[in-house]
């Protein structure tokens, strides 16, 4: 991955000076990414413990709602309450340690057990029926907004009070400020209800099969549109005002100065030495606002009936599907492990001077 | 000193911080008296269910017109204010004081448990909040009403805050007066509280403020699914009846706009206020108001020379 | 080119194929809704998984009725009458204790197969191996066109739920477990055959061999609905045929919406009371229930959420209308509230009203929680309005709500002062409505009401013959409305609502010929509905 | 030294903010020849740096030039005044004429950027010269002041303190302007560095013949180094004059100071005093002359009359005591 940094410009240097200056590079670089891989690892573990106390701390008996199922639809006789306890109640009963190392072992073969709230459907399946929703969902509308938002940022940044700042920047904060699920309301009530221009809710038309048909894609988008666009129009202004900030912070820089000293075209100026130095710090701290933004999508995807895991999440709750939820929570820390590794190995890559702090 | 002088001095000054704080002045007297108001002026109370007619729009009697339940939604709206604002206020300080504990001790303490503290500060960074925050309250069952949720809240979401303050304590670490106290002896504790926390003040306001409003916004998010106390009035439970009543299919935008107006409004005020404050703090931030006479200057305390490699 | 245009050059493409993709889907959204699809919003969660196992508590809806048919049912919206499935008859003997089914022979399984005695026979056996039967069955043996069961009890009063059974083949499920057995592809005899399940719908459509008749509606598609705010919103734009869900405001929200095609019909085939926890005082005490029984508008209540969809009872619980025959005068009509009656009797239970506040002999308070489902808005709405009345009397009352699930847990361990929240079947026989509501054993009762003479009225009820059953009601009437364990407050409607849009011939009050109950999704209910649906005339 | 004026700057004055507006830069004028370095001293605050924006059209949003003029004589064609000049046109004439040092090249040079890199862009703006070439370019121009050329590859902060400073400088060199002006461009770094490049910078300087406008609160350096020296207090320039004249017989009681204040680099040692009190606060300036209440000498007048800069055979200072006219007048 090493050479990603060099510039094909680098061949023009002489021979020596290449070579040492790309090892140097590989190696550096290897070791930033070694000592991330490592912390990576660590919060998994972590998120992964985590997950495995914190639905043991929730209260309730998953076989009383189960029954309380059954009995709705006739009497429930007192051996299959004993059953039922013996089948639900049961993950329960061995002592914390051995659950937990069941758990830990289950977790490396993807194994997370039965889920309750579909029994006898095994978690991973349920699992797998919502990753994909939720993270082609949340992964373009986050990255539609970190670069809608920081474009826009670097632009009412610029110019600190400004006619585009002191449009965008009060705005943004008021947009910012929206509840997600009420914005999610209003554009339902607006867009789908009133001007019957997107579908009302749900993931897709619900008579196509998920596959990779233009009709069943096609289909998808149109549903995904709305919740997208609440989670942009909600998230977007988060990027926008700490870019505004940092641009505004970073247009007074002495290199930002000195290169409108050099002569340099505006465009050039903002660019490559305002922006590019402003939106550091954005991508620094991503983690802070991914998390946010994956809290809000989940209150998004219930409002939409979105068929991901914010929805599955929910019946998870409702009905005290303990191995659903760890599986749940596992799986949207780990994606967000996974973003902000991501993020990570970009902020390398666009700050030099993280590279040699490693070293 | 003279600094100091002037950003006080210029506090109510800046626009931005003046509505700001005129906004929060207001929902604080409305949740303060508020009630008292509604209930010997007005006549209404926020819990008496066919006060009025159902869904009667906005009139003399009812300011903000009725639920489907016939309940006063001015009514509700001042009794959502005291729930949402305590419940921000308790849950904004709980996480604030977690982020300046952890954040300032994990960014000030070095060696092995330096390091434990910010991987301990990193990962509930990237554990995402909302869902650890739901399971967490469905814990308690809408049990112990809002304080629990404050309190819950406060727990859950203190670990943006701690970065932040994590941040700022390193790079306060090597300033000079710091380093000055640490060779002069001071103990460690005294240097946190002395020269350390004070000087992030400015940074432990700002995450104040956002906390506040991310715990009004976390509570109806929380009561808006279910997962809250639904019985208490708040801005959050009105959402929910809202949304379950369909107020908005029934043309009641009385009843729908004014809890969410709300929410928005006070995440506004406390982001004009910490956009002014920001701008007094860093005077590069400026735009109206005149800053020393020379910007760069002050700067040049923080520049270090590195050796050559 | 650097590494920064390649990112450059990614995004663009990225943004190429969105804006492709949003391109190509306005066109093609338009072709689908078909007319002759009819949609039930049937599931009440935002996503699905596929289960077929009728004997499983998650077996998607339409399993039984649409795929395998049960034997026979009641219809209890009109007067109980017998309505035939696979069973066309049945004839009890030896007291209650043998049972013969007539089986109606032209009945096949979707793979062309007979459905034969055998597979009846093997489902009880199966059902009765792996617990799943709640009833005292011994044997049960081929006999003539159909097959006789034998009990060790007399088994009057659980006809319905002998009826409700679903056969399966016994080819494909004598090595099955119930409790595992997902059953993705089911071959089963009713009209349907399984369509398709995504995540958000399942769809089934007609089999062209169905061996009882013609099917009159070629697809039906089941959809998910999380909630009834939405639900609501797809009614009235008539995306959905029918649900059951309880929207707000449904004659403004969708009656008035298109008068001509929007339906409701609220089927009361429940009863809900404010049920007390008699372990803990001062609920144990008559005097404090009967207090609270008096106080009570049962109008105002029964308004609450849906004007016209509930009704109030009176103190057995049972509707004049449905059970006049059977219940004692004096106790057709609801209690009407009485403060000065309800304050004499919290009189006797020690409390005197002091300040408005009703206190005991040390001056604490009467205080009273009852906890609801915070997630059902209606639930809610109606315990906020017994809390209100309650208030009014001088008790401390209060709704704390919570989640489903932590509700459940808080009922099954006995730890609340009283719900609203539950509500008892009436069916075809009362015994299973007295018997899951008053019985310890029943994991529906959640008072804690563990009475002798309860068990013995019960008991009698249980052996009672058809022609005995309305005295043997008697005695459990009494304890309703001498000891009242529980406090009969409304008759719980079930919104039935449906369009006439795509298709007419739904059962109505003036003739209701099937009961679109919840279950309407399901069993002989749904079954006789669908095939009984006619499409409508365009016009 | 020509006297062929490059750089006419008269009656300038900056203002900072709207409503209760500050001077930082109150009514200067001074005349800059080609080839000639003029040295600009004062206190922090004084507004020297404040000054340097102005000329260079570098100043920031709170900062507004209220009056004056800034008139570029080019070698050939009407003289440019600055602060009219369309961006477009100023944009030509930036470093291609008029290049700047700043203070301190620890913030002055991109961070992401290589050091090589912020040398091509601006070759690359300025002149028409291929990729490849720019880069030979920078190489060379950081051997001329001793960096290695393959230094150019490194980011900024893998340079030392003083090798910034020096590519700074470098990097003002590139595109052979006639006028640089530097903002303390040795403050950050140490005097035996310092030492080293203000060598550098003459030898450059003689090589090339632009002429610099040098800023700094170092009077002892500015002696060395410039031809003549204008010092300044709150906004106004108090004593002006050739850089031996205003060493060895400053005016100005605050010149007197600030020489005092600062060890000589040679010639006698001298007590090293500091001037009492604080610089002032712009938006509280005191009346009359700005300097009286630090003043040693102050007398009756001095906090009622502003003294205005009086120029006799090229010596001018702002002092009712000291300057010409009082001592015409005694």
């Amino acid at each position: 991955m090493g050479g990603v940094t060099l510039s094909p410009a680098v061949s023009k240097a002489p021979a020596a000076v290449r070579r040492t200056s790309r090892s140097a590079v590989r190696r550096i670089w290897g070791s930033v990414l070694l000592k991330r891989i490592a912390f990576y690892l660590v919060a998994a573990w972590a998120a992964a413990t985590l997950n495995f106390l914190l639905p043991r701390l929730m209260p309730g008996d998953p076989a009383s709602a189960i029954l309380l199922k059954m009995s709705e639809l006739g009497p429930v006789t007192p051996d299959r309450v004993q059953l039922v306890h013996r089948l639900f109640g049961g993950a329960h009963s061995e002592p914390l340690w051995r659950q937990y190392f069941s758990y830990l072992g289950g977790l490396f073969h993807g194994d997370f057990g039965l889920s309750l709230a579909f029994y006898p459907t095994p978690v991973s399946t349920v699992v797998r029926s919502g990753f994909l929703w939720s993270v082609l969902l949340l992964g373009v509308s986050t990255v539609i907004a970190f670069v809608l938002g920081t474009v826009l940022g670097a632009l009412a940044g610029r110019r600190p009070g400004g006619w585009l700042d002191t449009v965008i920047s009060p705005l943004s904060i008021f947009v910012h400020s929206l509840p997600y699920f009420w914005a999610a309301l209003i554009l339902v009530y607006v867009f789908a209800f009133r001007l019957d221009w997107f579908p009302l809710s749900g993931g897709a038309r619900p008579d196509l099969a998920p596959g990779f048909d233009p009709r069943f894609i096609s289909s998808a988008v149109t549903h995904a549109l709305l919740p997208a666009a609440t989670i942009v129009l909600t998230s977007i202004s988060g990027w926008l005002i700490h870019m505004r900030n940092m641009m505004a912070s970073v247009v007074n820089e002495d290199y930002v100065l000195l290169a409108r000293a050099k002569g340099l075209s505006e465009t050039r100026v903002t660019t490559a030495y305002a922006a590019r130095n402003a939106v550091l710090p954005s991508v620094s701290s991503f983690a802070v606002s991914i998390g946010l933004v994956v809290g809000g999508s989940l209150l998004t995807e219930m409002v939409f009936n979105y068929p991901g895991l914010g929805s599955l999440l929910n019946q998870a709750i409702l009905n005290l599907d303990y191995p659903l939820m760890q599986a749940l929570f596992l799986v949207i820390s780990m994606t967000v492990l996974v973003a902000n590794f991501v993020m990570d190995c970009l902020y390398v890559l666009l700050d030099p001077r993280t590279r040699e702090a490693a070293s | 000193m003279t600094r100091r002088h002037h950003v006080r001095f210029r506090v109510p000054a800046n626009r931005k911080v003046r509505v700001g704080l005129a906004v929060f002045l207001l929902l604080v007297l409305v949740a303060a008296f508020g009630q008292l108001f509604v209930g010997h002026v007005l006549g209404q109370s926020a819990n008496r269910l066919h006060a009025g007619g159902n869904l009667e729009s906005p009139s003399g009697r009812h300011w903000l017109g009725t639920t489907s339940f016939g309940q006063d939604v001015f009514a509700q709206l001042v009794a959502g204010t005291r729930t949402s604002l305590l419940v921000g206020l308790i849950g904004g300080a709980i996480a604030t004081a977690l982020a300046v504990l952890l954040g300032v001790l994990s960014g000030y303490t070095t060696g092995r448990s330096g390091a434990a503290l910010t991987a301990f500060v990193n990962i509930f960074l990237v554990i995402p909040g909302l869902p650890l925050l739901i399971l967490v309250a469905s814990y308690t069952r809408g049990r112990g009403g809002w304080l629990t949720v404050a309190v819950i809240i406060g727990l859950t979401s203190w670990a943006g805050g701690a970065r932040a303050k994590r941040a700022q304590t390193l790079s306060l670490r090597n300033r000079d007066f710091v380093e000055a106290a640490n060779y002069s002896g001071e103990s460690r504790t005294r240097i946190l509280l002395l020269e350390v926390i004070p000087h992030l003040a400015p940074v432990i306001a700002s995450t104040f403020l956002f906390s506040v409003v991310g715990s009004i916004a976390a509570e109806a998010g929380l009561d808006f699914i279910g997962a809250g106390h639904a019985s208490t009035v708040s801005w959050g439970t009105m959402l929910y009846w809202v949304q379950s009543q369909g107020a908005l299919q029934s043309g009641a935008w009385w009843w729908f706009l004014p809890p969410g107006l709300c929410i928005a409004l006070v995440g506004t005020a406390a982001g004009l206020i910490n956009f002014g404050v920001d701008e007094l703090a860093d005077p590069r931030l400026r735009t109206r108001k005149p800053g020393s006479a020379a910007g760069r200057s002050r700067r040049s305390g923080g520049v270090t020379p590195e050796g050559a490699r | 080119m650097s590494a920064r245009s390649r990112t450059v050059a990614s995004v663009i493409s990225a943004m190429a194929v969105l804006g492709a993709g949003t391109a190509a889907c306005t066109s093609g959204e338009e072709a689908s809704s078909a007319s002759s699809v009819l949609t039930v919003a049937a599931y009440s969660q935002p996503t699905l998984q596929a289960n077929f196992n009728p004997f499983s508590p998650n077996a998607l809806r339409g399993t039984v009725g649409l795929i395998y048919e049960q034997l026979f049912d009641f219809n209890t919206a009109d007067k109980n009458q017998f309505m035939p499935g696979l069973a066309t008859k049945y004839t009890w003997d030896a007291g209650g204790k043998a049972l013969h089914l007539e089986l109606d022979n032209r009945a096949k399984w979707s793979d062309g197969t007979a459905l034969s005695r055998d597979d009846v026979v093997f489902t009880f056996e199966y059902m009765k191996q792996h617990k799943l039967l709640a009833v005292p069955l011994t044997t049960v043996v081929p006999e003539g066109g159909g097959v006789t069961l034998t009990f060790a009890s007399p088994a009057y009063s659980q006809i319905q739920q002998i009826g409700r059974v679903a056969i399966v083949p016994r080819k494909l499920w004598a090595k099955q477990d119930p409790d595992t057995y997902i059953n993705r592809s089911p071959v089963g005899s009713g009209p349907y055959a399984l369509g398709r399940v995504t995540g958000q719908q399942v769809s089934f459509t007609a089999r062209k061999d169905y061996w009882r008749q013609d099917v009159p509606v070629k697809q039906i598609n089941y959809v998910t609905t999380s909630s009834t705010n939405l639900l609501a919103q797809q009614m009235v734009r008539h995306e959905v045929d029918l649900s059951y869900a309880g929207i707000p405001n449904i004659k403004s929200q969708y009656l008035d919406k298109d008068t001509a095609h929007n339906h409701l019909w609220p089927i009361r085939a429940s009863m809900k009371p404010l049920l007390l926890n008699l372990r803990r005082a001062p609920f144990d005490n008559v005097h404090v229930r009967k207090g609270i029984a008096l106080a009570l508008d049962r109008e105002k209540v029964a308004d609450a959420y849906n004007p016209g969809v509930y009704q109030a009872v009176g103190p057995t619980g049972l509707t004049a209308q449905s059970w006049g025959q059977v219940i004692p005068d004096g106790a057709k009509e609801p209690l009407a509230q009485d403060r000065q009656a309800a304050l004499k009797e919290m009189a006797q239970a020690g409390y005197q009203l002091k300040g408005g506040r009703l206190v005991d002999a040390k001056g604490k308070q009467l205080s009273l929680e009852i906890l609801t489902v915070s997630t059902f808005a209606d639930g809610m709405a109606y315990a906020q309005e017994l809390a209100g009345q309650l208030s009014q009397l001088g008790i401390k009352a209060t709704v704390p709500g919570e989640a489903p699930s932590a509700y459940v847990a808080d009922e099954g361990k006995h730890n609340f002062d009283a719900v609203f929240g539950d509500a008892y079947v009436f069916g075809s026989n009362l015994y299973n409505f007295y018997w899951s509501m008053l019985s310890p054993d029943s994991t529906q009762s959640i008072i804690g009401w563990d009475d002798p003479a309860t068990k013995a009225a019960l008991d009698k009820l249980a052996k009672a013959d058809p022609a005995g059953q309305t005295e043997a009601t008697k005695g459990l009437e009494k304890i309703m409305t001498d000891q009242v364990p529980t406090i009969p407050v409304v008759v719980k409607g079930t919104p039935y609502m449906y369009s006439t849009t795509r298709y007419t011939g739904w059962p109505t009050e003036k003739n209701p010929y099937t009961t679109p109950d919840p279950g309407a999704v399901s069993g002989v209910y749904a079954e006789k509905l669908f095939l009984s649906l006619r499409p409508a005339t365009k016009g | 030294m020509t006297a062929d004026p490059i750089l006419d700057v008269a009656g300038l004055t900056v203002e900072y903010g709207t409503d209760r507006p500050s001077r930082a830069v109150d009514d200067i004028s001074f005349r800059l020849h080609r080839g000639e370095i003029l040295g600009v001293a004062g206190e922090s605050g004084s507004g020297k740096s404040t000054l340097m924006t102005a000329v260079t059209r570098l100043e920031r949003p709170p900062a507004r030039i209220v009056a004056g003029s800034v008139r570029y004589h080019p070698r050939d064609g009407e003289p440019v005044d600055l602060l009219g000049a369309p961006n477009r046109q100023l944009r030509e004439l930036r470093w291609d004429r008029l290049a700047v040092v700043f203070q301190s090249a620890m913030t002055a040079l991109n961070p992401v950027m290589r050091v090589g890199a912020q040398f091509v862009d601006v070759l690359r703006a300025h002149r028409r010269i291929g990729r490849k070439e720019a880069w030979q370019r920078a190489a060379e121009l950081l051997e001329m002041v001793g960096i290695p050329g393959d230094r150019a590859r490194n980011y900024p902060h893998e340079f030392s303190g003083g090798m910034r400073q020096r590519a700074a400088i470098a990097l003002a060199l590139a595109c052979d302007p006639e006028i640089i002006v530097m903002d303390e461009p040795t403050t950050a770094v140490d005097v035996v560095m310092q030492r080293q490049i203000l060598g550098r910078l003459q030898e450059l300087q003689a090589q090339f013949g632009f002429a610099i406008v040098f800023i700094t609160h170092d009077l002892s350096l500015l002696v060395e180094l410039a031809d003549r020296i204008m010092i300044m207090y709150a906004g106004r320039v108090v004593e002006t004059g050739a850089a031996a004249t205003i060493y060895r017989d400053p005016l100005h009681p605050y010149t007197l100071g600030l020489r005092d204040s600062s060890p000589s680099l040679h010639g006698r040692p001298r007590t090293v005093r500091a001037i009492g009190g604080s610089a002032p606060d712009l938006w509280d300036l005191p009346k009359g002359c700005a300097f009286h209440p630090r003043c040693p000498r102050r007398t009756d007048g001095c906090d009622t009359v502003r003294p205005p800069l009086l120029t006799v055979g090229g010596h001018g200072t702002a002092c009712l005591l000291t300057g010409p006219a009082t001592q015409e007048q005694s």
